[in-house]
């Protein structure tokens, strides 16, 4: 179990690898590229992580309880709804190349060669 | 206002503007967007002067936040003035400002509502960069490496009634991002092992103890983001495809300063946090970046050669200097450094008033293919010496700032490895060449006419009947778009050239390659310079090395043009092919080569570390 | 390259790639370990800058830099997605139709945006107290007002989303964070620092300026948002191809 | 007990994760998308970290899954250019 959340992480982020290199629609590459985004979430929070700890918020605790990290917490936090918006940007790249090229599957894609 | 209080204010003043810009662009015409734009742009220019002459004496560091450490111990995030951080800040922001002043009457009309929209990202471009160079945090690197890379897909893929920016900038996208995942990979597994992520306090935990898997794990994955941005082999496949596309203004950011800050993370994370003796060993990082440092520049040049699309051409040209700036980095002594950072200023200059002519080219002929251009640039007198003198100055011709930078760096990888010097004057000499021949055949119409028609089954791109990126095809070139190459090419000659110049480099260049030196600074514990190195200058040895390789590019460029049968294109050697098949325009294969990279990396550091 | 040796290739990277992770991971601290030296000076941090929470206080107090470049690179891509997804010549604008909507539905948008709407400003404005903050409170702003689209049309939603307006939101939101900081820096202090007095322990004034950037930043990720899925209902509902135009050249 | 279900949460993180990315039609794969968001918020919540779980919740299984959604249906809606895609 100590070892578990990281091996899951490098999984996901494996695995999303696999999907963008298998990919036969642009679409499809664009949500592998998520998951392997959420991978570095999984272990960037598995980190912070302290048995026996409780959320750093201490609105109902006192001050000297025992609580988890809550620097991982923050860049996670921020780092998921920037993720978003650039998966909206790759989205928006793969709208605009399929009225352009007609298709979006990356095989037919014949342009920059060489 | 001491030195130190600038570099935030260096990051800000571009995010305000761009804020500016958008909050207005709805009723600003395109003329005041622009201008708007260029006032930010050039405001920054000056914040990194007054900030570059405060820090020349020896490092300043600002605290964000004011969460100043306490016996060491801190949380906030540091800026650290070092001389070469901010001197690349302020070369990034110069670049803008070029590009600010090329792109004035040379992009189409934007829609209406939109006039902001394009100096909005050019000025979030240039807070990305400056708030990389300046900044002493891990992840804070992180963060700017990822704003310069979301405005460079979107500059890139700016012009969206073309099919190709977009595939460009779409394969551009998805192999950036996957770099900046490892990266931040990386720098979680740092901060498991050190609790911290500070650069400073990341190198100072790895000091003690001994380096195990979960360092070269890390040293792997940050270094696989950096040289991702880079364009080191094998991650260098999305770059031609994206300045093959970009709009001009954009290509000459992106190549003249955006992939050198790659180069620039690497040397800078490799120095701050890697060098202790936990960290990973000189000797097995020199060989890593030297393997790919080596690999990148021969294979930059040869790809050079082949190229007719002139913008893939001056692409490749880009990614054979990266790998001698790698080269020159590897060695990791302070001349290496202080060598590269001339290099990296003097190429700056060159590759981006190379660009401006093939933009101008482009908005005159609407073509970059050197084959349908041959002859029809006679009229365009000054941009074909311009064009001439930027290719002798990437050959490295004294006195410019590449033919220094090239000579000291090449003796710093002299003492590393007799056959270095080679690599440098050859690699130079060939990209410098097929530039030239490129310049004589479309501004000279020297030697016969290549066949204008593609050879078919050739993996190729050729650049014919491209839309003109100013909508219809200009009549008289703008004075603007001729004067910022002018300017560019000047500010490369005056690297070479200015007397305090170089030995300031070479200051810059001690403070850089100093791991005790930075930590002191950082953390409070100020230790003098530990290592005081000759300031580079021009040596002979180094002028004859420049003038063998200004002479092999000259020779290489007549003997394509004038007896095209043995070297020139028509008829490519059949034995590159499959190389040239590999820049197959895929993202799939992009992909799956940058996680073979990866593994060279680790299979390149492993031995000598823990094995 | 073919798709089998494109295999081949990844193959060989990944193995090695999870040989090395799987080695490293075995040298990390266990998971659930007590060594978080910079997790416990943050929290004593925090609860000297009199903020509940102490995410908050890491992301808008301690590591504010870090925040103004997180919340750039939004604004960034907001910006990006706005000019690539631009109406270009040759495609027009058809206004979107009125769709059938159940009345339940409808009911039930319309009893459910006002709710959802205050729920994200609560979660923007208890930023410094309670989980949530800027971010998570302008993500809840935003889908909330996209029920209307749910339960009314297209067309309704258009009436009361101005898009130029929540455009000049994002960068009044961006523009605002920043001159936070500069102000910071006109007060004699350092750029971003906490110079507001903190106010009580565990009251909606506490925290100084984490309070403040948490509704900059609530603001702009509230507009970005919708202004990034004003562009793509566009594209999909609205922009299409004139007949002469059609697909690839 | 709290090792327990944080052992469940990350093996159906990792599960969905892999149905994520073979499922090759964007439409289903939004499905399972926003699925993954779901099971990461509750992995996030086990893991004491409420924060990061109400902006996965809001980002991973609402904004993502709808741009992908508007995206497919803009690609199908498209002009229909000879060549016929999934």
């Amino acid at each position: 179990m100590s070892v578990l959340p990281y091996l899951a992480a490098g999984w996901i982020f494996l695995i999303g690898v696999y999907g963008l290199v298998t990919s036969r629609n642009l679409i499809h590459a664009v949500g592998c590229l998520t998951v392997t985004q959420s991978s570095t979430y999984v272990l960037l929070v598995a980190i912070g992580y302290r048995r026996g700890g409780t959320a750093p918020v201490f609105s109902d605790l006192p001050p000297g309880a025992r609580v988890v990290d809550p620097v991982v917490q923050a860049l996670a936090l921020t780092d998921i709804v920037v993720g978003a918006t650039v998966t909206a940007l790759l989205l928006a790249l793969v709208v605009q190349l399929r009225k352009r090229h007609g298709t979006v599957d990356p095989d037919k894609l014949a342009e920059l060669r060489g | 206002m001491a030195a130190g209080e600038l570099l935030p204010l260096v990051v800000a003043v571009p995010l305000l503007g761009s804020a500016v810009l958008v909050a207005a662009g709805r009723r600003l015409t395109r003329i005041a967007a622009d201008a708007l734009g260029a006032a930010f742009a050039a405001g920054t220019v000056a914040l990194c002067v007054f900030a570059l002459i405060g820090v020349l004496e020896g490092p300043a560091v600002a605290w964000a936040g004011g969460w100043r450490p306490k016996d060491g111990l801190g949380v906030g995030i540091a800026l650290v003035g070092d001389p070469l951080g901010v001197g690349l800040a302020a070369l990034a922001s110069v670049v803008t400002v070029a590009a600010f002043v090329y792109s004035w009457r040379y992009l189409e009309e934007p829609p209406p509502r939109h006039a902001g929209g394009f100096p909005a990202l050019l000025l979030l471009f240039q807070a990305g960069m400056c708030g990389f160079t300046l900044t002493g945090d891990l992840f804070n690197a992180f963060v700017f490496f990822e704003l310069m890379s979301v405005v460079a897909y979107a500059l890139t893929g700016y012009r969206v009634e073309e099919p190709r920016p977009l595939q460009g900038a779409l394969a551009f996208g998805i192999v950036n991002s996957l770099g900046g995942y490892c990266m931040l990979l990386g720098i979680a597994l740092l901060y498991a092992r050190t609790g911290e992520l500070g650069m400073a306090q990341i190198g100072r935990a790895l000091g003690t103890g001994e380096p195990d898997a979960l360092v070269l794990a890390a040293f792997v994955l940050v270094m696989t983001g950096l040289l991702i941005k880079a364009a080191a082999v094998p991650f260098h496949f999305w770059l031609p495809d994206a300045h093959a596309v970009a709009p001009t203004p954009v290509c000459m950011v992106l190549s003249g300063v955006m992939v050198e800050l790659g180069v620039y993370g690497a040397a800078r994370v490799y120095w701050t946090v890697f060098a202790g003796p936990g960290g990973v060993s000189h000797s097995s990082c020199t060989r890593t970046l030297l393997v790919i440092g080596v690999a990148t520049a021969v294979l930059g040049a040869a790809m050079c050669w082949q190229q007719r699309h002139l913008k893939r051409l001056l692409a490749f040209s880009t990614i054979g200097h990266v790998g001698l700036f790698l080269i020159g980095v590897a060695v990791l002594t302070p001349e290496g450094v202080s060598g590269t950072a001339l290099y990296v200023l003097g190429h700056a200059g060159a590759k981006a008033a190379l660009f401006a002519c093939v933009g101008i080219l482009l908005a005159r002929y609407g073509s970059v293919d050197e084959y349908e251009l041959y002859g029809r640039g006679r009229e365009l007198r000054l941009v074909g010496v311009l064009f001439g003198v930027g290719a002798l100055a990437l050959a490295g011709v004294p006195p410019f700032g590449t033919g220094l930078g090239k000579a000291v760096a090449e003796e710093a990888a002299g003492q590393q490895a007799p056959w270095l010097p080679a690599v440098f004057v050859l690699v130079s000499a060939v990209t410098g060449g097929a530039v030239l021949r490129a310049g004589l055949r479309v501004f000279g119409g020297a030697g016969p006419r290549p066949p204008a028609e593609k050879a078919d089954g050739e993996p190729e791109t050729s650049g014919a009947e491209e839309e003109p990126e100013t909508g219809d095809r200009l009549g008289r070139v703008p004075g603007t778009m001729l004067a910022v190459p002018v300017a560019l090419l000047a500010g490369a000659l005056a690297v070479g050239v200015l007397p305090g110049f170089a030995a300031a480099v070479g200051a810059a260049g001690d403070h850089f390659a100093d791991h005790t030196g930075y930590l002191g600074t950082v953390l409070g514990s100020g230790s003098a310079l530990s290592h005081v190195s000759a300031s580079p200058h021009w040596t002979a040895a180094g002028v004859v090395l420049d003038l063998v390789s200004t002479a092999l590019a000259i020779g290489c460029a007549a003997l394509a043009v004038w007896r095209p049968g043995r070297t020139g294109h028509p008829g490519a050697s059949g034995w590159w092919t499959p190389i040239r098949r590999m820049q197959s325009g895929h993202i799939g294969d992009y992909v799956a080569w940058a996680l073979a990279g990866v593994a060279l990396l680790a299979v390149l550091t492993v031995p000598g570390m823990l094995l | 390259m073919s798709r089998p040796v494109r295999l081949w290739v990844f193959l060989v990277g990944a193995v090695l790639v999870a040989a090395l992770y799987a080695w490293a991971c075995f040298d990390l601290p266990s998971f659930g370990g007590d060594h978080h030296p910079y997790g416990d000076r943050a929290v004593r941090t925090a609860l000297a800058q009199h903020t509940a929470n102490a995410v908050s206080s890491v992301n808008f107090d301690q590591r504010a830099f870090d925040t103004l470049g997180e919340q750039t690179i939004l604004f960034a891509a907001v910006l990006g997605t706005v000019v690539l997804l631009r109406q270009v010549r040759g495609e027009r604008r058809t206004d979107p139709t009125p769709a059938p909507v159940a009345d339940r539905v409808r009911w039930f948008g319309v009893l459910m945006l006002p709710v959802a709407l205050v729920v994200g400003f609560y979660v923007v404005a208890h930023g410094p107290l309670s989980p949530g903050g800027g971010f998570q409170g302008g993500i809840v702003l935003a889908t909330a007002l996209h029920l209307l689209y749910i339960a009314a049309d297209y067309r309704a939603l258009e009436r009361i989303r101005p898009v130029g307006l929540y455009e000049v939101g994002d960068a009044v939101g961006e523009a605002a964070y920043v001159v936070t900081g500069l102000a910071a820096v006109l007060a004699g202090s350092a750029f971003l620092a906490n110079v507001v007095p903190h106010g009580t322990f565990n009251t909606l004034s506490s925290g100084g300026t984490v309070a403040v950037l948490n509704i900059a930043v609530g603001m702009e990720v509230a507009c970005g948002i919708i202004v990034l899925l004003a562009r793509f209902l566009d594209q999909a509902v609205e922009i299409e191809e004139t007949a002469e135009e059609t697909g690839a050249r | 007990m709290d090792e327990v279900l944080i052992a469940i949460a990350v093996v159906l993180v990792a599960a969905a994760a892999t149905a994520a990315v073979f499922h090759r039609d964007p439409l289903r794969q939004s499905m399972v998308l926003s699925l993954l968001g779901l099971f990461l918020a509750l992995l996030y919540t086990f893991v004491q970290a409420p924060d990061v779980a109400l902006s996965q919740l809001a980002v991973g299984s609402a904004v993502t899954p709808l741009m992908i959604l508007l995206t497919v249906r803009k690609v199908k809606r498209g002009p229909r250019s000879g060549s016929e895609d999934r």
